[in-house]
């Protein structure tokens, strides 16, 4: 595995709704390297407040060496980061952690919850491309409300996906939980790929778990160096030690995590 | 990668307690994994020496997290000193640091004086291990790290049994948490030690109003990075005044520009920290930078430029 | 300047050694003049205190330039303590306090115990002071303002004195610069004071690479500034933790969210210093902020935020 | 003196050299205040790295309410400030110090060096306007090269004033320095002007002393707070007391300054 670090340009920013931005970046030596479930560390300052660089999943990669981010503004390195204007260049390192895996001939489902839906087009897009002709994929979306919802889902459908929506507010496709919309779908699966707040992926790795299915979940924790060398990107392991997400994941087999009651 | 400037002409080599770095650039410990994170950043060949995270005699799974906040132009972390432990950090981390050029400093820490020279007489007896840097600071461990860090006779104590248990030189690393750092440094220097790196990180904390709970699991954590960089210059400036033998710089270097600065104040190397998790080729662009600082001010050494600080009619 | 929010239900009145306060944001010594000079940014009356510029019996002149040097995230001063002495303070400047509503706490320092005293002595004589905050902590003093900061039986002493001549209530302002910082703070509470007030500067340095000299004609100075606020913060906690007397949180405070940091530590009021340079409404910014978070999180009073802090399982 | 507070929008941001720029900003609360010599603290940054304000004297006000800054970028905040663009805004604090005083019946020399220029121009503007019709001021401008000063000095010929150059490479005026150019004038003139580095000025205020014409000089400190508060921005002056460039200052009869030998 090669990580590079890695002078962008950004292509485009977009303002999908009041927090939410895509950013698109050319950025062709990790974009050559990435594989879907991997992440990017950004750096959003010139000087040194904010200090540490940002961890973002890649959200999508085209052909020609772009790669795109979705992220939500929560504080100061996004702010930043939604200030950035085209032409400018990112510093960025990647790509990073371990990706999804996957087998070319197995139907998965998978289902995001707000930002964690980003990781999953890159995801979705891979597994089009790989997949046998007879796999059936299922997406699950979940997100506050319609606008932020609807033009991520696009993206979905147009590359050929069964795309079921919730919102929190009802304001598209089913009103409530998204993993309400998994019970449905679980027998029709080999597999799920969860990414999303960790009580909605305990819930859905629980599901799986009753169900038998393996599920694989993308995990966040704060981190300060993104490469295995700071050791701050702890969780607890079902084996009662500690994983090191930035290492061992961001992707783990579900039973692999202590998931909070 | 950033291109290494070895063409100069300047001698960049220093000496630390008989073994000569090839230049004053160090990286240091818990920042820098065991080398081989950053090969894909930094000539690792070409670094002064490499100091590797802090091992104990058995492995410690360390604390539960959260582990790290940023703070502003910091970071606290509250790591718990979690490493592999001697035996694995022999049998899988030692052969490739024996790989790469540069000097290997092993940073090492116990709960007890005992499980101090135990280390270091273990270590003493491998090839590829150029020096012992002993952390009595780390301020994350309940027992015993902290009062071997904060009372002089006892920093004395333990630097006299690993010197006695270890042909290798003996490296003190100091925790600025004291109230008098000079008192500290003439106690390890008194104990035989063949230098003194400083400092460890600054003990804080952070709280999340919200939930109105600490933010690090281990309630405090230590502060390191660019906002404690005038506290770090000011402890070096301080005790390379007073002792003899060599002093390591640490403390939120990240420039070129911070990294002269420990070594105009008497600092004869200098680590590098939490600058590698936000710039990962940083330690190459300093090693760099200092060459051309020195080629432009047509110094031919880098000996003259350590401890040159003018203190004379400032006004 | 800002509008202060004081349609607010909630009670912000916090108690200080039996004086109260109309809210727990006050200003930190040496940051806000003698308050006139931020007139026109705050509104004064609304302030929960000012703690006036350190005054000595005769006047300083202070240090020579440069007195300042930036740093990340924070600055260095070596203002040596420049005041116009009692005699002038009492004549100039406490006329102007008297004219504000809010409260004035004068912030005293000397060489001897018997300076401190006759400060304390001399400022209860006069109306418009509410109370005395005990400099012993300032650094860039060479003579006994270092001592009195740093060993527990001579802040004690100075306490002591300060008490027995004053008959208004008697703030102790601590040093960072020290090991056990909760040593400290129990010596000054047996000495009798009526709240401790923590952090002051931490002691740093800056060099000039090109000229090879220090930044700061005196060589070292104060660290302020949000650099120092995981510092202070585990600071006020521990001594909040360890005294029963009020304790006013001091480093670093820039916004509501800071503030609110320090109050769940357990400090009853808290000082912003060095925002006042880069945000001179700073003060009134955070009382409102403080009134608002309070009603958000339906609270009625402020007394239920402040010391509660969960520490228990935290991972 | 009343100092405010002002979010200023930026209507252009002009890049004279590599290294000068000038900044104009909608300021109309604060031009409404200001006087020839006084200063204003600019915010540079949103968050806390640069922390402190940065001081600028105001180079030029229009009657509807736009100030002007000239600087040099020469470390983190100045070249913050030069990434800033058209229609962002600037925290600014200002009108802050004391100003140049003149009265209408005397003729003036302004001289300036590098940066040093910058309070000039309003200053004449402002003379310009006050001065009775008999009056011929002077102004002398020096700075490194031809390309750095004629963008300058065109605005004080367009002014009307007699301006006479000085460079360090010769490119234009002068071959040399600027102070080289005031013994001329100096019997034409009832009071000098000056601003720029200190070894320069120390010249000036030498030559002015020995001429025994007043000189009023305006000083360059390090400044925390810019409004008398902090008591960082000390120089030495001749009665041996210290004087504070914000509130004392920042233009200092020269006679009242300990210059360096
Ligand atoms: C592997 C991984 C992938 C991620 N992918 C995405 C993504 O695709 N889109 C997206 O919007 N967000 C993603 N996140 C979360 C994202 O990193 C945080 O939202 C971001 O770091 C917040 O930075 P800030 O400066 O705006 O917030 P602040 O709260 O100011 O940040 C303060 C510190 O906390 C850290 N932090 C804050 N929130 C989080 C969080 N949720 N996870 C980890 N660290 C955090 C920051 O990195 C920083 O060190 C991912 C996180 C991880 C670990
Ligand atoms: C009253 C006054 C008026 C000024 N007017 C102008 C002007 O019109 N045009 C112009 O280009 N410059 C002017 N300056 C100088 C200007 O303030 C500095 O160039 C600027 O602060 C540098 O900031 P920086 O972050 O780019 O540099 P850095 O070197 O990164 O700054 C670090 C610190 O040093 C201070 N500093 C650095 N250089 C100076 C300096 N020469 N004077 C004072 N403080 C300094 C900064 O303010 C900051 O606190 C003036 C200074 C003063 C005191
Ligand atoms: C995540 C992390 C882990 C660290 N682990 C150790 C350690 O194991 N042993 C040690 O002596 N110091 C350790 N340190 C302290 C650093 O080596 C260094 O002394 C300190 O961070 C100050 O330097 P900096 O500001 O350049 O980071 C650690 C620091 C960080 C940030
Ligand atoms: C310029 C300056 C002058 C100060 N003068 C004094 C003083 O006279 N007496 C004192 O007790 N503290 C003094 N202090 C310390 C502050 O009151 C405060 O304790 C310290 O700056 C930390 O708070 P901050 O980070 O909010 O600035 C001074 C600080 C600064 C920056
Ligand atoms: S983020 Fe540093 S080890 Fe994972
Ligand atoms: S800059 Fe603060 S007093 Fe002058």
């Amino acid at each position: 595995m090669t990580s590079i670090q890695e002078n962008s340009r950004i292509k485009c920013s977009e303002q999908i709704t009041e927090d939410i931005f895509r950013l698109t970046l050319h950025a062709p030596l990790i974009v050559s390297q990435a594989k879907p479930g991997q992440f990017v560390m950004v750096k959003t300052s010139s000087n040194f407040d904010p200090l540490l660089r940002r961890p973002f999943s890649i959200h999508d990669i085209s052909t020609d060496g772009d790669l795109s981010l979705l992220y939500k503004t929560i504080g100061k390195g996004t702010s930043l980061l939604s200030t950035f204007t085209q032409g400018m260049n990112v510093d960025l390192i990647g790509p990073l952690g371990n990706g999804f895996t996957f087998s070319d001939n197995q139907n998965i489902c998978l289902i995001g919850g707000g930002m964690g839906i980003a990781p999953l087009l890159f995801l979705a897009r891979h597994l089009k491309a790989l997949s046998k002709e007879s796999c059936t994929h299922q997406v699950l979306l979940g997100a506050r409300d319609h606008r932020e919802l609807e033009p991520i889902a696009a993206q979905f459908l147009s590359l050929g996906y069964k795309t079921e929506l919730a919102t929190d507010d009802g304001s598209c496709g089913h009103h409530g939980y998204v993993s309400q919309l998994l019970p449905d779908i679980l027998p029709t699966v080999q597999g799920v790929c969860v990414c999303g707040p960790t009580p909605f992926m305990a819930e859905v790795a629980r599901q799986c778990r009753a169900a038998n299915l393996p599920c694989q979940a993308s995990m966040e924790t704060h981190m300060a160096c993104g490469l295995g060398a700071c050791l701050g990107c702890t969780i607890h392991g079902s084996d009662g030690a500690y994983k090191h997400v930035c290492k061992h994941g961001p992707v783990f087999d579900a039973n692999e995590v202590l998931w909070p009651l | 990668m950033a291109p290494i400037k070895n063409t100069s002409t300047v001698d960049l080599s220093v000496n630390i307690g008989g073994i000569t770095l090839t230049n004053p650039v160090m990286t240091a410990s818990g920042t820098f994994g065991y080398g081989r994170e950053f090969s894909q950043f930094v000539n690792l060949d070409a670094i002064g020496g490499i100091v590797v995270k802090g091992i104990s005699i058995e492995p410690r799974a360390g604390n539960p997290p959260q582990r790290i906040v940023e703070t502003p132009c910091g970071m606290l972390n509250a790591i718990g000193l979690e490493n592999v432990g001697l035996e694995r950090f022999l049998a899988e981390k030692l052969p490739f640091l024996r790989s790469i050029k540069c000097r290997v400093f092993v940073n090492i820490l116990g709960d007890t004086v005992e499980e101090y020279a135990y280390l270091a007489e273990k270590l003493s007896e491998h090839s590829g291990i150029d020096g012992i840097e002993v952390n009595i600071s780390c301020p994350n461990v309940k027992k015993g790290g902290v009062a071997f860090g904060t009372i002089p006779e006892m920093a004395q104590t333990v630097t006299e049994a690993v010197k006695k248990a270890s042909t290798l030189p003996v490296i003190v690393k100091l925790s600025p948490n004291v109230t008098d750092i000079v008192s500290m440094a003439k106690a390890v220097e008194a104990g035989g030690a063949d230098g003194i790196s400083l400092i460890n990180t600054l003990i804080g904390m952070a709280i999340d109003i919200d939930k109105r709970r600490p933010r690090l699991a281990n309630i405090i954590g230590g502060l390191s990075g660019p906002a404690i960089k005038p506290i770090a210059l000011r402890m070096v400036w301080q005790v390379a005044s007073a002792v003899s033998i060599p002093v390591i710089g640490i403390g939120g270097i990240g420039t070129t520009e911070d990294a002269l600065e420990f070594l105009i104040a008497g600092a004869t190397a200098v680590q590098i920290g939490t600058a590698n998790f936000y710039d990962p080729s940083a330690v190459n662009t300093i090693i760099s930078g200092i060459a051309t600082f020195l080629e432009q001010h047509n110094e031919t050494s880098l000996t003259n430029l350590i401890g040159s600080l003018h203190t004379g009619d400032l006004s």
